[in-house]
């Protein structure tokens, strides 16, 4: 029974049904279908998790679409414990994020459409996951991208929605470019797009190089390095990072799942299922690194500052992306998994948290016009509670793992890896202060906003609270399955047991270090999160005082407008990149049009072939005799050109 | 002799041809034909084909002809009489017409026969042609003669439903 | 010799035969002409069933042959006309001209057409040609108060018998140079002719006839005033089923009989391809009329389909095959809406707004218009992508490039009757009642498309099998 | 003895005429009259290479043909009466509907 190709297809099958009878007979109900699909797809995928864990890897393709030579176009599954976890992640998220939405997004005049959307979008993220070639992956990569734009924009009536879309879309082209470039030179150079075969005989093409532009280039490098636009690209991280924030236009869940657990970890996943061909390139894994670190630091730094809720989330987005990224960078690509896994627990409740909020805010999405919320939505305000103790790295909670574990395989990793080291472990102290920013302002003190705005105060209803209990479960818990050892030994439990799992895929990082060390780094990451626990609150309690008053100095305050303003990021873009487009697009071909080239080409060609289509409808009189004319003629110029040649 | 009556039956064939396709009134055209029918008949009998030629008499001048007669007999002839023979762009048919013919006669201009079969002249004197020919027909050409009567089927079908008036 | 063996052979065509012969003579009996559609329908499926079970070989003196290949085109002929039958009843209801001799006539066309791709021989090729023009002569002119159906039949007519003409002409100059008419033989009597000038007219006519067949340019341009007039489900027949017929004899005629010039044909041919993809596609843009626009596009499609062909190779040739059994399946879709908004759907700016008044019919449409792009998944691309495939492989590069190319030209006509169901506001209301056999025409249609686009691999067997038959 | 090429060309001149009678004349009956005079060409071709070939193949053929020309000539002049009765036309430049 190959039952597991019923993980991706049930939601398919939920969003034909949702797109086809949506609108008429499902109206209000969409959520009948929807929910029990991806909650069927994730008890099919938690038992094929169960398969995996047992030891059954399965690959194979399920069919052939189109065979032409070397090229074959399959559907196929590749299901490994690095899919496994994947499958964790997607299906458990998917199910949850699509519970609360039927809460959440209650009596919008788009429910349908939006639960086809997530359908869809739960489709095209098992697809990319559980692939077993490059062109499926480039697939749901594309299509997860599809469902992305679709998301962010599904209040299209809002401007700022529909711009943010457009964002998202064209930011992405720059990555995608690449990423697809780099899929057509794993074909050119393996003629396959199959992971095996591409993986097996990736050793063989180590050292050869291309000539690109009179520079010879080592090819994997290349590969490596095009396939990593792709992930800079998708998982928003420097210089490419500019669109996830806004991404935050679209509706919660689909920043919890979308924006959060799912679709900006793709390249996390494909670096890490890639790991043969960036293992042999060194240039490339330090790029990667050095990507991750600066973006963890950078975004972190930004998040300080924010006041939108939803924004200071999805700077810790990229900035745990960075992490991501980084433990990869370092060969540490389990730990790169592990924390991916983590975070899309207590990130998506982070969000879901936020969302409830809003719920009760009436959209509200300031953290200076609320105050004082644990009162009236106590099992939100625990939950956020334990997500955000989860992210800063408090021990017994799943971050403190994950985030343990890559600060200390980045410390092992030579000299450039303590430089990188530094800017995680101060990046851990920025995610403490900013997570409790959060908590400190927004649920603590008094409440800012107005009588009626107090009164109209509830906890959200239970379809949308119990899906932030069961991530909080996750939250904390999840991390115990790769309790590092020195830790598992102190307590008498198994340790490192996740890192093994995948070992079969990922291999081991090659550094050992002691277990001094190990404790070295540890101690400094809790005290760093302790550290940035204790100055939020510190610095916010009450009024928040504290914090205002530092800003009246000079310097301070600088650097606060640097960084409220994003480092002015999105401005530069819009100097280098936009404006410039802009000023081509009014001058140059306002210019060049008016001469009438760009007409000529643009309206030009479609209106030449009308306009000799027009022409030769001229031809076509109606008349038999002329046809027939048309025929002799035909019959005469062939005759003639045959025998003349011959 | 058989130079001379080639020579008459080839020109009274074109003669008529050109006939046919120059006359104003059709009922004029419809004759030209039969007497062009007539002489490709006679044309077939100075090949040794008497059934044939007696086929392409019975079914052409004696069936076909008069459908055409039917059918002209709906047209106004008076009417006829007074509009434009031709299409208004026959000029353009003339040259192409006339490169086919020159080409097909560059290219027809020494044929032979490839290749001999069993029936020679002899063999079809002795046999008679209509017997040869039967022979022929129901012993080899046994399908297509089949094919041949549904054809006509469809013709009747066909010719019926399109020409019967509707029923009420 | 073997009559009985001969007999076997030729079953298919001896029940269908009988079938149509029992149905005509039923229709004077039974004035409900729904079941006579039914029986015709029996009648195909009962011929279809006994295709399968004829052992392949040659039969009454090697003129008929059975084999894989003419099996396959059999098939396109069985289901395009079971799907013109389920479309007709309705439209001939309205029209007002539901005689029962009609479905008569559409088993006579298919029993032409399998004769045609069945012939070993240029005489019964001949006369199968015939046997389906002339029956379609008639169901083209069978709204016989109609002028427009009148006009399209006497055009057809005309030219139909002109070009039959000259495929007389040609075949004379075979037998001239054979002094045969069977095709293995005038293949192994033409190697050591190659191209006399004769020859090569012979070529010239043969290639001129069934470029008429096919509606190849410029011997096209009978097919859109034809299709035009014609009532819409025969218009769908005609574009499916004769036209793969005539692929089926140019097949048979040129890679068989005259195989010792493929040089030259391919030359002729490849000069009707490319004419035919750029006529078709360019003209198709400026039509305002639905059946025309669609008439254009499948004189293109002929273009497409001669690529297989010219490539020569069986790869080529099984292109082609699967090219035309898809086209069969998305041309009829396409025309299968047409039919069913009937009065209501002639123009191309009728189909305005159609996704708001009828979002089912329009999603419909819009699978088909995106099959005959070629936009996968759908069964177009699929069809598309291994013709272009095989022309590359047998060396045609730039003949695939111009396919690609007028492929995409092709876009915009297709995808403008999308664009005007889905961005336009419907001007007015209209009420799409679709019979029965018209739902099951669509559901087959449209299931095929799709299931062809998505797994087409059993379909591709399903040639490659015939063709080493 | 008159050669067989002769017997062609006679063929190819009336098939010629009969051509240019269907690309220039205006009279739907006399157009199809043309059709006739072009397989009337064709039989002459056929039937004088049966005879110089010395096999019966090609005088089958005619054969074929004349009875052909019959079914279509009975169909073709129903087409016709057909479209004389809805429109009152009987030449091509009154049938031109369907254009462009």
């Amino acid at each position: 029974m190959r039952y597991y190709a019923l993980i991706p297809f049930l939601p398919l099958l939920g969003f034909l049904i949702n797109i086809i009878f949506g609108r008429g007979l499902l109206k209000h109900r969409a959520h009948w279908i929807s929910v029990p699909v991806v909650g069927l797809s994730m008890v099919l995928g938690l038992m094929t998790v169960r398969e995996v864990i047992s030891g059954n890897v399965i690959n194979e393709d399920l069919y052939s679409w189109v065979i032409s030579g070397d090229f074959k176009v399959s559907v196929g599954f590749l299901i490994d414990q690095l899919t496994a976890v994947m499958l964790v992640v997607v299906t458990v998220v998917s199910f949850l994020v699509h519970v609360y939405s039927i809460g959440y997004m209650h009596g919008d005049p788009g429910f349908y459409r939006f639960f086809a959307y997530l359908n869809l979008f739960t489709f095209s993220m098992l697809m990319l996951i559980m692939s077993n070639n490059f062109l499926q992956l480039y697939f749901g990569w594309e299509a997860v991208g599809l469902c992305s734009y679709l998301l962010i924009g599904y209040w299209y009536q809002k401007k700022s929605a529909s711009d943010a879309g457009k964002k998202a879309f064209i930011v992405n082209r720059f990555g995608d470019f690449g990423f697809g470039l780099g899929v057509i030179l794993i074909f050119l150079t393996f003629g396959t797009l199959h992971y095996a075969p591409v993986f097996g005989s990736v050793s063989s093409i180590a050292g050869k190089t291309v000539v690109l532009f009179g520079y010879e280039i080592d090819l994997i490098t290349l590969i490596a390095l095009l396939l990593f636009c792709g992930a800079i690209g998708k998982s928003a991280q420097i210089p490419l990072h500019v669109w996830l924030p806004d991404a935050m236009e679209g509706p919660t869940p689909v920043s919890a799942l979308i924006h959060a657990a799912t679709m900006v970890t793709a390249g996390v996943f494909m670096v890490a299922r890639c790991n043969p061909i960036f293992n042999l390139s060194e240039i490339a894994l330090t790029v990667v690194a050095v990507t991750g670190a600066v973006t963890a630091l950078f975004a972190a730094t930004i998040g300080l500052v924010q006041n939108d809720i939803k924004r200071i989330i999805a700077y810790s987005t990229i900035s745990q992306l960075g992490y991501m990224f980084l433990a990869c960078g370092v060969g540490a690509y389990g730990a790169g998994i592990f924390h991916l896994y983590t975070h899309a627990f207590f990130k998506a409740l982070l969000f879901l948290g936020a969302g409830s909020v809003m719920h009760a805010m009436a959209g509200e999405l300031d953290i200076w016009k609320m105050g004082g919320l644990k009162n009236k939505m106590r099992i939100t305000y625990v939950t956020m509670l334990l997500a955000s103790l989860s992210i800063s790295g408090i021990p017994g909670f799943a971050g403190f793992f994950s985030k343990d574990e890559i600060l200390y395989q980045t410390y092992l990793k030579g000299d450039l890896g303590k430089v990188l080291w530094l800017m995680g472990t101060v990046t851990a102290l920025l995610t403490a202060f900013y997570s409790f920013r959060i908590i400190s302002v927004a649920f603590h003190g008094r409440f800012r906003g107005s009588h009626p705005e107090e009164h109209h105060l509830h906890e959200s209803p239970p379809v949308m609270t119990i899906p932030l209990v069961l991530l909080a479960i996750g939250a904390v818990a999840a991390g115990w399955v790769g309790i590092p050892p020195l830790i598992g030994e102190a307590i008498g439990l198994h340790g490192a047991w996740f890192y093994e799992f995948l070992s079969p895929v990922v291999g081991h990082p090659s550094e050992e270090g002691s277990h001094s060390v190990e404790l070295m780094v540890m101690t400094l990451s809790i005290i760093a999160g302790i550290a940035g626990i204790i100055l939020a609150f510190y610095l916010y309690r009450g009024d928040a005082e504290r914090a205002k008053a530092l800003l009246k100095r000079p310097f301070l305050k600088k650097i606060h407008t640097v960084l409220w303003n994003k480092y002015y990021v999105d401005e530069f873009y819009h100097l280098i990149v936009v404006r410039p487009a802009l000023w081509t697009a009014r001058t140059v071909i306002e210019a060049v049009t008016d001469i009438g080239i760009i007409e000529a080409i643009v309206n030009g060609v479609p209106k030449t072939i009308g306009r000799f289509s027009e022409r030769l409808r001229a031809i076509q009189t109606g008349l038999v005799n002329h046809y027939a004319i048309f025929m002799v003629g035909a019959m005469f110029f062939i005759l003639a050109f045959i025998l003349m040649v011959k | 002799m058989q130079y001379i009556f080639f020579a008459y039956l080839s020109v009274a064939i074109i003669g008529l041809s050109i006939f046919i396709i120059t006359r104003k009134n059709p009922v004029h055209s419809v004759l030209g034909m039969l007497f062009m029918f007539i002489h490709v008949g006679a044309l077939y009998l100075f090949l040794n084909a008497e059934f044939l030629a007696a086929v392409q008499v019975i079914v052409y001048a004696g069936a076909i002809l008069v459908l055409f007669l039917f059918a002209i007999m709906i047209l106004n002839i008076k009417e006829e009489l007074q509009t434009e023979l031709f299409i208004g762009s026959w000029v353009m048919a003339i040259p192409v017409v006339m490169g086919l013919l020159i080409m097909l006669f560059l290219g027809l201009r020494a044929v032979k026969a490839g290749y001999t079969g069993l029936h020679n002249i002899d063999y079809i004197k002795t046999m008679t042609h209509t017997k040869a020919f039967g022979k022929e027909l129901f012993a080899n050409y046994l399908l297509p003669f089949e094919v041949i009567s549904v054809i006509l089927l469809v013709a009747i079908v066909g010719a019926i439903v399109l020409a019967k008036r509707r029923l009420r | 010799m073997d009559f009985s063996r001969d007999m076997a052979l030729i079953k298919p065509e001896l029940w269908l035969t009988g079938l149509a012969i029992i149905v005509l003579l039923l229709e004077l009996i039974i004035k409900k002409k729904e079941v006579i559609a039914f029986l015709g329908i029996i009648a195909i499926a009962v011929t279809a069933f006994i295709v399968l079970n004829v052992a392949p070989g040659l039969a009454f003196k090697e003129m008929y042959i059975s084999d894989g290949y003419s099996m396959f085109f059999k098939f396109i002929f069985f289901i395009s006309s079971i799907l013109t039958i389920l479309l007709s009843m309705r439209y001939l209801r309205n029209e007002n001209v539901h005689y029962g001799e009609y479905y008569s006539l559409l088993l006579f066309s298919v029993l032409g057409m399998s004769f045609m791709a069945s012939s070993n021989d240029l005489i019964l090729l001949y006369l199968g040609t015939e046997l389906m023009a002339l029956s379609i002569y008639v169901l083209t002119g069978f709204k016989r108060y109609d002028a427009r159906s009148n006009e399209a039949a006497l055009k057809y007519f005309l030219l139909g018998a002109f070009s039959s003409a000259l495929l007389l002409y040609g075949i004379s100059y075979i037998y001239l140079l054979t002094g045969t008419t069977n095709l293995r033989e005038i293949a192994e009597r033409l190697i050591s002719e190659s191209s006399e000038p004769v020859l090569m007219i012979a070529l010239l006519f043969l290639a001129s006839a069934f470029a008429f067949k096919i509606a190849a340019v410029p011997f096209h341009m009978w097919s859109p005033d034809v299709y035009e007039g014609a009532p819409t489900p025969i218009t769908a027949f005609m574009s499916v089923g004769p036209k793969a017929a005539g692929f089926a004899v140019i097949g048979r005629v040129f890679i068989i009989a005259l195989g010792s010039i493929a040089v030259d044909w391919k030359t002729v041919l490849m000069v009707l391809s490319v004419l035919t993809m750029i006529v078709g596609n360019v003209l198709a843009i400026s039509q305002t009329n639905i059946k025309r626009m669609l008439a254009y596009s499948s004189i293109a499609h002929s273009g497409y389909a001669l690529l297989g062909i010219i490539a020569g190779t069986p790869e080529g040739i099984r292109s082609t095959m699967l090219y035309l059994f898809i086209y069969a399946f998305m041309n009829i879709g396409a025309f299968a809406i047409v039919t069913i908004l009937g009065r209501e759907g002639e123009l191309i700016s009728d189909y305005e707004g159609l996704g708001k008044i009828e979002p089912l019919w329009a999603a419909i449409m819009l699978i088909f218009m995106f099959s005959l792009t070629g936009i996968p998944p759908t069964a177009g691309f699929v069809g598309k992508f291994y013709l272009f495939m095989s022309v590359i492989n047998a060396g045609y590069t730039g003949l695939a490039i111009l396919a690609v190319i007028m492929s995409a030209v092709s876009a915009y006509f297709y995808l403008r009757v999308v664009m005007l169901m889905y961005m336009k506001e419907p001007s007015r209301t209209i009420s799409v009642s679709p019979n029965l056999p018209e739902a099951l025409a669509v559901t087959i249609t449209t299931g095929l498309v799709l299931l062809m686009g998505v797994s087409p691999y059993y379909f591709i067997e399903f040639a490659k099998v015939s063709m080493s038959l | 003895m008159i050669e067989l090429r002769w017997y062609i060309w006679l063929s190819l001149i009336v098939f010629t005429i009969g051509m240019l009678g269907f690309l220039t004349r205006r009279n739907l009956i006399i157009i199809f009259m043309s059709v006739e005079l072009m397989l009337n060409a064709v039989n002459i071709n056929l039937v004088a290479m049966s005879h110089y070939m010395q096999d019966m193949r090609g005088q089958m053929l005619t054969l074929f043909v004349i009875a052909v020309a019959a079914a279509e000539a009975a169909i073709g002049l129903a087409i016709l009466i057909a479209l004389f009765r809805t429109k009152a036309a009987g030449h091509v430049d009154e049938v031109t509907e369907l254009r462009g």
